[in-house]
């Protein structure tokens, strides 16, 4: 089923599996109330985060992305987010030059234990999101057949 | 200069499987790479403003052979990055630098002069290019039709070689200050978005630009092409060729010298430099960190620190 | 009986033949000149040769061959249909400002996909609605070689229509039938004789500005001769980078790939353009590549243009010397000497003589 | 591939916001989706049965359950498909509570959410591979950090069921909290008297090696074999001659160094033996307080060695120790108190923490047992003890119950009675919590038989009143009055918070902590010993304040855990590991490059540089797979075409 017309935006997070997966468990179990609009795909670690899932994303339609790891240093993996931190601070940086306003795209760190500051971070993402409104789409098709079916279904 | 450069390549020759330099091509205007073989293919070897193309590019695919090459400051960037990643080896590789005044933009010339199909005879001399086409004659600072990259290059002498022939010359300028960035993104992200679109629209998926990249390494197994991943469809819609331009410009993130072969080989003028240059500039503020500058270092992306310098999260 | 039109009634003209046809002209995109659909917000191109040329419209670079939907039964989720539906698309087109070279492009798809056992409906379509609305050369580039290939600036084959620039306008001849119903306009004039007489020279002086055109009826034999000899293809693709810029840009490269592309329950079985200069080209699913370098690649695409080709089309050489593979080739690489290169090679002398 | 889509209702805690009914129904339109249903409780025995019946009747190939967190059920079901004959790796979790019932009442918003997340879990099922786990050796060998009460009998159990132990301890003596302790509540025995015996066994038991004065450096490896680094600290003492005779504490001239053990209470020696019990029982050197290791003089220590233990080059040392299971008993620390300018501690001398407090009550601390105000050396007659200092305020960062300082406090005024019998105690309290066996009978005692008085307010103020005394100002909430009560003395209950470097050492180990460092275990209620880093267990009070019985059943607890994972004949590995596909490897080696475990391998193949993975040593993290461009490594069960098939179902429809 799409998003909620009108009343959701696409906002697809990342979490890692330990930590903030583990998070917005903890936020569910002490009933934190939160916008609906996210769903969450889980990944083993943040440093499994390509970049370009998240560009994926952006390109199918999504007007949010969200992506949430372990604190610097505990890292289940040692080392993952540490990787992960530099390669999406330089792809948040990166996807202002392809019209995506940065502020679509935040990465992040919460712990397992902290269901509350997972509460705080999905809401305001969310709230950012919707400042922003939709993301137009990029077209799946060549401009030129775009406008002959538009032009066909007015 | 030129000379001194045939007879240093000459005398290396012997050693060598060839010599990859540029010569003449199928007019005054084009160069193209020449393959030397035989002291008698270096005498077809020029040098100038016209040899525009990045040569390192056939570097790693002749891995394990002994070649010698010519290269310009942007491209020997090239040579230490593919020397960083072990995709060449260092005793296999003779380089012959030489300084560069900076090379021309054919598309900026053909806006120049209008079609750059019809040309009858080129000139450089002393900073000027001189171009007759169809009985006209049009004179040409270099430094009005030389491509972007050329003007904010830093490095317009080899940072490693072999053979350095000539003498080396000063920089252009002491930084980067990324203003053709700045110009772009003073549009509202929306025009930003809409130019895209119309730019990716034109691309014909021939991969010209992942092709002529020295960097793009991993050419047969690229994963625009592949089911397994699967990144991209076959379809030729304006998503999947941005996707795509996205794939190449992260990938090489931490890894592009900016040489602008991408943009140049493109057949319809998608200035695709552009997503490259915005990912050097983040590496540059985050990291301080020049790529092809130093075989030995490790790439940022490929490395961290437990506390960075340079990354301030974001507070909730 | 050949008409005249005037330069300023160009775009009356097409404006007036945009009603009955989708009009398909080169216009100006950024710094390159492309074949899109003709609007009023678009700018004409025709002062030069367009970067691509008009194959994609009955060729397009990316179509939908068939769209698939899997539907379940209701009451039994287990069975699953798959609806196919064919998507043959055509309407009505006129492709204007197509060169002679673009034009007898689609001569050789014609061959390959039209005049053969087995026809291309889509292809076909397509071809059977447009009509080609040519414009000859009055200059020549130094990348062209249309008469070493068979061609000529004022060549017709592929065209309906062809217009020449004169002074003030355009000499307008039909060529075909088809092309015989656009001479029946408002804006076209019977052309007097002084105009066909500066169109003929105009284009004797283009055919005369072009290179000599060296003869290739010995190609196909020189071609197999050379099949083995891979020192000379290695060395003649040496410079090539193994993008598809040649092949796309060409007016006659006709390869497809055909990949199913499925979202969910739904998706559409699509032919795109491929490109033997890749790798992935001829890669087998067992890792196997029989054309595993550049050098087998080259080989394939002059050897199919020159040689294979011609040997199944009664001689037609499947190239038209648009020349847009050596301009529009990021390193430059000329067609034209690896050709001349091949004839003048001089073969190894067969190893088992017989004395 | 036939995919069965099981929709829990968990009670209402899932119907109650989403409408499970029509999530199955929508799923059923899902590709491949070929049986879907809702079901009331999916982890519950009917509920697997039906489960497994359907796998049966329908012939499925695939399972998503669309219920709680995967981190909670996701082996439970992947055992019942293994029960039903499938791979229990062609099965996928969508978390529609904890993601979705839980957080918001919508139930249209809620009810649509969730049949997107079946989506999703759909389309990455489809694109599951059945997997089979490699097995491996472990190294049947465990490492104990911390020779507390819970280290010390985690180690007992484990080197009593035949394992050996790898002890560090980062004193120099093993023992922790309980070792400085008078007596323990509720029986009042003496603390040394029953924890002796199992330190000298510690130190005399075969299976067991100690580490003292030792920390824990770095720990590389996995579950079944972990290579840990262990820091010899240099004690300027040569253990294996010293004697602990003391010879060398008599004679140190230097009289100012701290006595952490004594919670300085009184100044130690440079060089100590913290008590006369300490295991090991052998004198260290504190390097910044020696005057021959800072200025080069005295060295009477080496003079008086009858074993000529004494070693001013030492250095510390690097021992490298192999195991296959770690034990975490770091215990904790006190809380600073002197963040409490109010109470005066730290300023007063008559102000002492609980534990200080103990030592004055201990025979062998620095009073020899005789409750002196440390200002005066007076005994004091009347002893205020305030609570939940550092517990329970929010203010200070500490929200939480420490919960054993009521218990303590109570022991303490016994004590208090026994050692001063015309002493009275009062005791400024929020809430008596003593809920344990024989606990709140033993504080009605202090009460009743010892005269406590329990006053329930909090202190706002204690000063000097310049005679001697303290005036200790509060609140008494049932009388609704300020209450001011003259002290000889003032003990304050001091809570607990995490070992210092607690979180440097979950690092090290790759477990979590939470906000206050303590270490996280596996789940809250059901794995209260494990971590989330297989062949991580924690025991005692690193997890969280605990008491002395506590301590003890979870330092069986985990002993019990390593022992159950070394019964095993071999480990099985998750075999949700990278893979490389050699024909699209380059060879470029950034994988190896960025491995944490060094998992990758560069080999060659035909003369081309490929990368390998070890099945056994990966851990699934994925970062190989963000990093190679050309997708040539991939992980099992997280591979790029099943996150990008998530991404596509989730934007697409």
């Amino acid at each position: 089923m799409p998003v909620l017309e009108g009343r959701e935006l696409r906002i697809i997070g990342f979490l890692c599996n330990w930590c903030s997966y583990g998070g917005a468990d903890t936020a569910g179990v002490a009933r934190f109330d939160q916008p609906t609009d996210l769903r969450i795909i889980r990944v083993p670690c943040s440093g499994r985060i390509d970049p370009l899932f998240v560009a994926k994303a952006f390109m199918n339609g999504a007007d949010g992305v969200l992506v949430s790891g372990c604190h610097p240093r505990d890292c289940h993996y040692a080392e993952g987010n540490f990787y992960a931190r530099r390669r999406l601070e330089v792809f948040k940086n990166f996807i202002s030059v392809l019209g995506i306003e940065p502020e679509r795209f935040e990465y992040t760190w919460v712990s397992a234990s902290e269901g509350q500051r997972w509460q705080e971070v999905v809401t305001k993402f969310t709230n950012q999101v919707h400042t922003l409104g939709p993301l137009a789409p990029v077209p799946e098709i060549s401009l030129d057949r775009l406008a002959a079916t538009e032009t066909a279904q007015p | 200069m030129l000379e001194q450069l045939k007879d240093t390549i000459k005398k290396a020759l012997p050693e060598l499987d060839f010599v990859i330099g540029w010569g003449m091509g199928f007019d005054a205007l084009h160069a193209t790479p020449l393959f030397m073989y035989e002291p008698e293919d270096v005498d077809k070897l020029v040098w100038g403003p016209l040899n525009v193309h990045n040569l390192a590019t056939y570097l790693p695919a002749l891995k394990g052979r002994k070649v010698g090459i010519v290269v310009k400051g942007c491209d020997s960037r090239s040579v230490a990055e593919l020397l960083q990643e072990n995709l060449i080896n260092r005793e296999d590789v003779v380089i012959f630098g030489a300084p560069c005044r900076g090379t021309v933009s054919l598309t900026k010339i053909r806006k120049v002069i209008g079609n750059t199909g019809l040309i009858e005879d080129v000139n450089y001399a002393d900073g000027t290019l001189t171009v007759k086409a169809e009985g006209a004659s049009h004179e040409m600072a270099l430094k009005d039709i030389r491509a972007d990259k050329c003007g904010y290059c830093r490095f317009p002498n080899a940072v490693l070689s072999d053979h350095f022939v000539g003498e080396k010359r000063a920089p252009q300028v002491e930084e980067d200050t990324f203003e053709d960035l700045a110009e772009f993104e003073s549009q509202p992200f929306e025009e930003r978005r809409d130019f895209w679109m119309k730019e990716m629209d034109r691309c014909i998926r021939c991969y010209a630009c992942r092709n002529a990249c020295p960097l793009c390494v991993c050419r047969d197994h690229c994963v625009a092409q592949s089911r397994d991943p699967h990144w991209l469809s076959q379809q030729d819609g304006v998503r999947d060729k941005f996707m795509f331009q996205i794939i190449h410009a992260t990938h090489l993130a931490g890894r592009c010298t900016t040489c602008g072969e991408c943009e140049r080989a493109c057949p319809v003028d998608i200035p695709v430099l552009l997503f490259k240059r915005k990912f050097t500039k983040a590496i540059k503020d985050t990291f301080d960190y020049d790529a092809g500058l130093d075989p030995e270092a490790t790439p940022p992306l490929l490395a961290f620190k437990a506390n960075e310098d340079n990354i301030k999260e974001k507070e909730w | 009986m050949a008409k005249y039109l005037k330069k300023d009634d160009l775009g009356s003209w097409l404006k007036e033949l945009g009603e009955t046809y989708k009009v398909i002209a080169p216009v100006e995109e950024g710094d390159a000149v492309v074949f899109r659909r003709l609007t009023d917000e678009r700018t004409l191109r025709i002062d030069r040769q367009a970067t691509q040329g008009p194959k994609g419209v009955l060729f397009p670079a990316c179509e939908e061959l068939v769209s698939f939907k899997y539907v379940k039964d209701p009451e039994n989720p287990e069975k699953t249909k798959v609806e196919v539906k064919e998507t043959v698309e055509a309407e009505p087109t006129l492709i204007f400002g197509a060169r002679p070279c673009d034009a007898r492009g689609f001569d050789v798809f014609d061959g390959a996909f039209t005049k053969c056992a087995v026809k291309d409906n889509y292809y076909m379509a397509r071809r059977e609605q447009a009509i080609v609305v040519s414009l000859a050369c009055t200059k020549t580039e130094t990348t062209c070689f249309c008469n070493w290939v068979g061609g000529s600036p004022d060549g017709t084959g592929g065209s309906d229509v062809l217009l020449t620039p004169v002074t003030g306008g355009y000499l307008v001849e039909a060529v075909t039938d088809k092309g015989e119903a656009l001479m029946g306009g408002k804006l076209l004039s019977d052309a007097d004789d002084a105009r066909q007489a500066e169109a003929k020279k105009l284009l004797q002086e283009a055919k005369d500005s072009l290179r000599e055109a060296p003869d290739f009826d010995c190609m196909p034999e020189q071609l197999y001769a050379l099949f083995d000899n891979m020192d000379f293809w290695e060395k003649q693709s040496a410079k090539c980078i193994s993008c598809g810029a040649c092949t796309y840009l060409c007016p006659t490269c006709h390869c497809f790939n055909i990949t199913d592309e499925q979202q969910g329950k739904e998706g559409s079985r699509i032919r795109s353009w491929d490109n033997c200069m890749s790798h992935m080209f001829t890669n087998e699913a067992s890792g196997h590549n029989p054309r595993p370098t550049k050098a087998y690649r080259l080989k394939n695409r002059v050897g199919h243009k020159f040689c294979y080709f011609p040997d199944m089309h009664d001689g037609h050489i499947a190239c038209v010397g648009c020349g847009r593979c050596i301009k529009s080739c990021p390193v430059a690489l000329d067609i034209r000497e690896v050709v001349t290169a091949a004839k003048e090679c001089r073969l190894p002398e067969e190893e088992t003589s017989d004395d | 591939m036939k995919i069965g889509v099981f929709v829990c209702h968990c009670g209402s805690n899932i119907e109650g916001t989403v409408d499970t009914k029509t999530v199955a129904e929508a799923s059923l339109d899902f590709p491949e989706v070929t049986f879907a249903t809702d079901t009331m409780y999916a982890c519950s025995e009917p509920g697997q049965d039906g489960i497994i019946e359907a796998i049966e009747e329908h012939k499925l190939d695939g399972v998503v359950v669309a219920s709680c967190t995967p981190r909670m059920h996701e082996p439970t079901f992947r055992k019942t498909l293994e029960r039903a004959g499938l791979n229990p790796y062609m099965f996928e979790m969508a978390n529609i509570r904890e993601h979705v019932s839980w957080i918001g009442k919508d139930r249209e918003a809620n009810t649509n959410k969730a049949a997107d997340l079946v989506r999703i879990a759909v389309e990455k099922l489809r694109r599951n591979q059945p997997l089979t786990p490699k097995e491996f050796d472990i190294n049947r060998r465990v490492l104990v950090i911390g020779g507390g009460v819970a280290g010390i009998q985690a180690a007992l159990d484990c080197a009593e069921a035949g394992l050996e132990v790898v002890m560090v301890e980062r004193e120099s003596t093993i023992g922790g909290k309980m070792a400085k302790l008078d007596k323990t509540f509720p029986t009042v025995d003496c603390s040394s008297c029953i924890l002796g015996p199992r330190m000298v066994e510690i130190a005399q038991h075969p299976n067991i090696t100690l580490y003292a004065y030792s920390e824990v450096e770095s720990v590389s490896g996995y579950v079944g074999n972990f290579e840990v680094q262990v820091k010899k600290k240099a004690t300027y003492v040569d253990w294996a001659k010293c004697t602990g005779c003391g010879e060398c504490v008599e004679k140190c001239p230097s009289r100012k160094a701290p006595d952490p053990f004594n919670e300085l209470l009184a100044p130690g020696r440079a060089i100590n033996i913290p008590f006369p019990q300490a295991i090991p029982k052998k004198a260290y050197i504190q390097a910044e307080h020696c005057i021959k290791l800072t200025k080069d003089k005295c060295g009477n220590c080496a003079k008086v060695c009858p074993s000529d233990a004494i070693n001013f080059e030492a250095k510390d040392e690097i021992i490298t120790e192999e195991v296959g299971g770690i034990i975490a008993a770091t215990g904790y620390d006190l809380f600073d108190w002197t963040v409490y300018e109010e109470y005066g501690g730290g300023r007063y001398p008559d102000v002492v923490t609980s534990l200080q407090y103990e030592r004055m009550l201990s025979a062998s601390g620095p009073t020899g047992g005789h409750v002196k105000r440390p200002s005066d050396g007076k005994e004091p007659k009347k002893v205020v003890f305030i609570q939940c200092v550092g517990s329970r305020d929010k203010s200070v960062g500490r929200p939480y119950c420490s919960g054993f300082c009521c218990m303590y406090t109570a022991k303490q005024a016994i004590l208090t009675k026994d050692h001063i019998p015309d002493s009275e105690s009062y005791v400024f309290y929020m809430d008596i919590r003593a809920p344990g066996k024989l606990y709140d009978e033993f504080t009605r005692r202090a009460m009743e038989e010892y005269g406590a008085q329990y006053i329930r307010g909090r202190v706002g103020m204690v000063y000097p009143d310049g005679e001697g005394q303290l005036v200790v100002r509060g609140a008494d909430t049932l009388m609704g009055t300020q209450v001011e009560v003259k002290a000889d003395l003032v003990v304050l209950a001091v809570g607990a918070e995490a070992a210092k470097n607690s979180p440097q050492l979950a690092e090290k180990l790759r477990i979590s902590y939470d906000a206050y460092g303590f270490f996280m275990e596996g789940h809250p209620k059901l794995k209260p010993v494990e971590t989330n880093t297989a062949g991580v267990y924690l025991a005692g009070a690193c997890q969280g304040a605990k008491d002395i019985p506590a301590s003890v059943g979870q330092g069986s607890a985990a002993a019990a855990k390593v022992i159950g994972l070394f019964s095993k004949e071999k480990l099985k590995s998750d075999p949700q590991t990278a893979l490389v596909d050699i024909k699209r490897c380059i060879g470029c080696g950034k994988c190896a490059e960025t491995c944490p475990f060094g998992a990758i391998n560069m080999t060659e193949f035909r003369g081309q540089p490929k990368a390998e993975v070890l099945e056994t040593v990966c851990q699934g993290c994925g970062l190989c797979a963000a990093t190679c461009p050309q997708g040539a490594v991939q992980l099992k069960h997280f591979t790029d075409n099943q996150i990008l098939a998530e991404v596509e179902a989730l934007c697409r429809f």
